[in-house]
């Protein structure tokens, strides 16, 4: 296959997971080892690390939407040690470079994030999540250049790996965000997270659904607002961009890259069709090459 | 009959509807898939219809919907369905010869009565499929089970016509124990309660049943249903509260649980 | 049928039209004067109305998405003079009262485009939209309190008519905007208006399908986050809401309304259907009556 | 015929499928409308299926689709489908007795020839169901008219076997004059200028015939496409461009337009 660079990184073809839409660990207790010899993204994404333990937002968590599906999961994890203790070995196992997603409410926990990682050869890079809809802080931190910035002053030097940084939609101009993240040294930047949005209960109540009352919209529903997201952020920067939102097909995928995305992600289509990406990888590699799309 | 899950291979397949039927208030789905292991009562697949998936009610169904096997071997799977949103509704009305996807076998299954125990069967309304499964498949391994079932109705419980020999309870006592299918639960385990519990139904009924288990200190094992998005565990959408805190994801911890390990189970 | 009160107004039913998204002339031309004695709305909201005459975006302007479309239509209009010389006198013939949608560049247009609408007895309330996606300026105007409050505050004095706020859903905090027109005096806010989107051409070359490049995405698909900003509006202002955006039922428009909208507007289901509106109203009638969401 | 619109009833019907058939590359839609006016030649209809609409590629169709009518009367309408996209594919998968959602009749139509010109009616590919419904107007009216279509290969040129009479052209040379329709046009011209031109076809196509007929300063009325959200001048989606400059909305001024009053018709 033919390889794709990305901020060092040589991968198989340019698709990857979206961060929180796949989870390896349990994908190999139900598929087996199956998984690892058919594993269908070029670069493993892991779900949102916290520092501390979360055990997430209560149920229901889910709600179908027209072609898409709001969650309101609240990003339960381990926590950063029980993840490096517990989890890495095995995400280590995977016969593709890790990247670990993590979030902090505020630039402290963020660096010791940051740093935690650094230290672990297993972690090939690193992505910020900044936009996450279901959680504060992790929302005004990153729709707005002004408080995102001194964050990543303080975060960029405790790390030599990639640092990519998850853009928020709910922003009225991403492409400034987009900017401020290059200019204060992200390697990458990826887009789009879920789009704020709600559902109403159906026993006509008006209260909400979702436990966590707000969600995050995903799926093909949004492709048009992810496409127009990705193209005005390429316009604005040199870095790589890792596209995603709605990505079903191989022709979904081609937008992005032509879009300006150097990398493309699949997230509620795999819920879908848990192969997809493979395919979709398999299309798209000889692309990728031939283009020229990979970057430096 | 294991404890261990049946893998599902990775990627979802084209089944083919062999036959549809409608039996009271249910249809009986059965599907070639010819390619997938057997598998094991209490697992579940995600399945979608082929084509016309999208085009209901609010213009869903969008994500495949977790049906329980009812049974499953030679390549043939059997589904019961009860119509309500537009997934069902889609299903519902396959006709022979159509594709479905499925992703299968997936979940944990049903583990085997242990210490001799006696098992203790109770569905309620469209809990049945798995039961039906486990007491067919402790049957062929030589073992009793009581299977006792509880519906809404008469033309809900018409579909228990064809499980010989079991307790019906119907809420309007149209058929049966006139109230409660877990009120013959409490009957059985008053009588003898050397026994362990299978259960799966609606919330409010698998919750009477975990009260039931832990009060009596009874093993209860319950196949749980949950909103899902994957069926594999890749979304974190589909939990259960805990007894210690904390959530368990219903896909891959479950959809069997033991009665112990869960907190009060939320209503729908 | 029981009438619902806003601003003022008193109305058969709480459902409008979005504007833009009928043509009450062009739709008499097609339906002849049935579709006076069955209008569907139970006030007629105008397309977007500039000072100068405006001809549009080219072709093509529709695109077709999961669960909705884009357009970029970019406010084709005959300008002020034309919309009350020649629009007006056919418009005060609807059976329902007439609320003109505006848009300016700047205040200083937006305050000659109030004023001429005021001294016009056809028209029952005016709606400001600072939030079309299409063109630059609606976007930058309502998608920051700084930039609109103090438009407002010029506009505001020139009309006692409502003065309705259209709100943009590009922005970062919507009810942070919907606060500040409140506090400049707006009688009502409405939103959703569409999402940034962008659809590439089937060609595959990557280069936009809209004659515009990029558009705005309408109907079910934005239906949660439309719900979401309604109720995050509604949990800060206290103005009456119109509540917009992928509205296709008479349940969605409960949610609506339930969310804390006093009125709903269809817009991209008309398309499908064009009497929907009509039977959502007769469903909601007596529902608003009973409720009492009819704000003073 | 007149040249006046036929009004629409405010609302779209469920009108029901007669019959569906293929004619070679084609299909021809035999719509059961008993409450709706009869259509004049070049008026549309918006159509949808009445279920199984948006389930398609890309999870569409959403939007209603515009057919031109064929003919229609007595309650009954006639469509001519290509198939292109997930709208058509699934209207050319309709059942008689399943139903349709349809808005109509729409536009403005053709107006009839004066000054006692002839009527060259021509047409390209799916371009040809206007000009077929008026062929039989002008006739039933007493009037004279030459028909031409211009089609891709055999296999599409097979529908125009229905219409005795026509001139034929085929890109491929398989059928009829090897060329472009708008060569047989020209020569028609040629031979007799007195004429007025009904043309309907790829924008290409159209484009030709509007350049032939302002070079030649004869009446052109061509039938335009354009893509459409909702066929009665709500959205503003559907323009062409003017020669006076400005747009005009394609479904409420058109689709038949004269010639003179056009700008280059853009390519699709
Ligand atoms: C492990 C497991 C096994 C199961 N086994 C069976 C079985 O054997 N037979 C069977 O018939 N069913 C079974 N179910 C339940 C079945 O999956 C659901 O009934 C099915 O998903 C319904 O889909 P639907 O589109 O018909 O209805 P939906 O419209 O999805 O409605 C079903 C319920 O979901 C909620 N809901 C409504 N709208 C939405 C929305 N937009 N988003 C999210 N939730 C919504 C409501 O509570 C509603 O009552 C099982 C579920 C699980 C998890
Ligand atoms: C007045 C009028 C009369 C017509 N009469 C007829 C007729 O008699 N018979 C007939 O077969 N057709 C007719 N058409 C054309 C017909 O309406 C279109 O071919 C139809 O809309 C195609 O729908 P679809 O879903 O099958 O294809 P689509 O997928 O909609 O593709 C059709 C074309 O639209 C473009 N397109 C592709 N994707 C999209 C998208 N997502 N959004 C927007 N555009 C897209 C492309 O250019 C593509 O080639 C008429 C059109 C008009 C306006
Ligand atoms: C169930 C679910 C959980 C998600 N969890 C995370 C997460 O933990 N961290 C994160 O950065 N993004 C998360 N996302 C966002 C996705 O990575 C992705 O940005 C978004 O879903 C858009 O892509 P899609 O339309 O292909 O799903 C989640 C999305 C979904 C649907
Ligand atoms: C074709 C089209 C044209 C529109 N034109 C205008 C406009 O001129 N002015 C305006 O304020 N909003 C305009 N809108 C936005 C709608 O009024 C409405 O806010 C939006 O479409 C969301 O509602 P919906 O999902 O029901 O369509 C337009 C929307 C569409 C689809
Ligand atoms: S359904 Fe997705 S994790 Fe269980
Ligand atoms: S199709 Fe909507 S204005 Fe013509």
């Amino acid at each position: 296959m033919s390889p794709v660079a990305f901020c060092g990184l040589e991968l198989a073809h340019p698709v990857l997971n979206g961060s929180g839409t796949f989870d390896a660990i349990a994908a190999r207790r139900v598929f087996g080892d199956a998984l690892l010899a058919a594993f269908p993204f070029s670069a493993f994404v892991s779900k949102t690390i916290t520092l501390a333990p979360r055990d997430g937002n209560p149920p229901p968590r889910l709600w179908e939407a027209a072609a898409g599906m709001l969650n309101s999961i609240g990003l339960p994890n381990k926590g950063l040690q029980r993840y490096l203790a517990e989890d890495l070995p095995q995400l280590a196992q995977l016969p593709v470079p890790l990247v670990t997603n993590v979030m902090g409410a505020n630039a402290a926990e963020l660096c010791a994030l940051v740093e935690a990682c650094d230290a672990r050869g297993e972690i090939a890079a690193l992505e910020l999540n900044v936009s996450c809809p279901n959680v504060a802080t992790g929302l005004d931190l990153g729709a707005d250049p002004a408080s995102l910035a001194p964050v990543l002053r303080e975060v960029r030097p405790l790390t030599r790996k990639p640092l990519i940084v998850k853009l928020t939609p709910n922003t009225a101009d991403v492409a400034r965000v987009a900017q401020a993240a290059e200019a204060e040294g992200a390697d990458a930047v990826s887009l789009i997270n879920t789009l704020r949005g709600m559902a109403a209960h159906p026993d006509g109540s008006g209260r909400p659904w979702l436990g966590g009352g707000r969600g995050g919209l995903s799926g093909p529903a949004l492709r048009p607002v992810a496409l127009a997201q990705v193209a005005a952020v390429a316009e604005r920067v040199a870095i790589p961009i890792v596209g995603m939102g709605g990505i079903q097909t191989a022709a979904h995928a081609r937008q992005f890259l032509a879009a300006g995305a150097t990398l493309v992600a699949v997230g509620t289509e795999s819920f879908r069709d848990p192969t997809v990406a493979g395919r979709l990888g398999l299309a798209l590699a000889d692309l990728a090459a031939q283009s020229g799309t990979a970057a430096p | 009959m294991s404890a261990d899950r049946t893998l599902a291979p990775f990627g979802r397949r084209r089944a083919v509807v062999v036959s549809e039927r409608r039996v009271g208030a249910y249809s009986i789905l059965e599907l070639a898939d010819r390619d997938g292991p057997a598998p094991q009562p209490g697992q579940f697949y995600m399945l979608a219809a082929g084509a016309g998936w999208g085009a209901g009610e609010d213009e869903r169904p969008f994500l495949p919907r977790a049906f329980s096997a009812m049974g499953g071997a030679g390549g043939t799977l059997w589904f019961m369905l009860e119509t309500v949103g537009p997934g069902t509704r889609r299903l519902a009305t396959l006709r022979k010869g159509e594709a479905v996807w499925a992703l299968g076998p997936l979940g944990r299954p049903f583990a085997r009565p242990e210490d001799g125990r006696r098992a203790l069967l109770c569905g309620g309304g469209i809990g049945l499929p798995p039961l039906v499964f486990l007491s067919g498949a402790l049957r062929d391994a030589g073992l009793d089970a009581v299977l006792q079932l509880g519906f809404r109705d008469a033309a809900h419980a018409q579909v228990a016509a064809g499980f010989a020999g079991a307790q019906l309870a119907t809420d309007d006592g149209s058929v049966g124990h006139h109230g409660l299918v877990t009120d013959l639960l409490a009957a059985e385990l008053d009588a003898d309660p050397h026994a362990v519990v299978y259960a799966c139904g609606p919330p409010g009924m698998l919750e009477a049943v975990r009260r039931l288990c832990v009060a009596r200190d009874v093993p209860g094992r319950l196949a749980l249903e949950a909103g899902m998005a994957c069926g594999y565990g890749a979304c974190f959408g589909c939990v259960v509260p805990l007894a210690g805190g904390g959530y368990a994801r219903v896909c891959v911890d479950g959809p069997v649980m033991e009665a112990a390990a869960l907190a009060e189970i939320p209503a729908a």
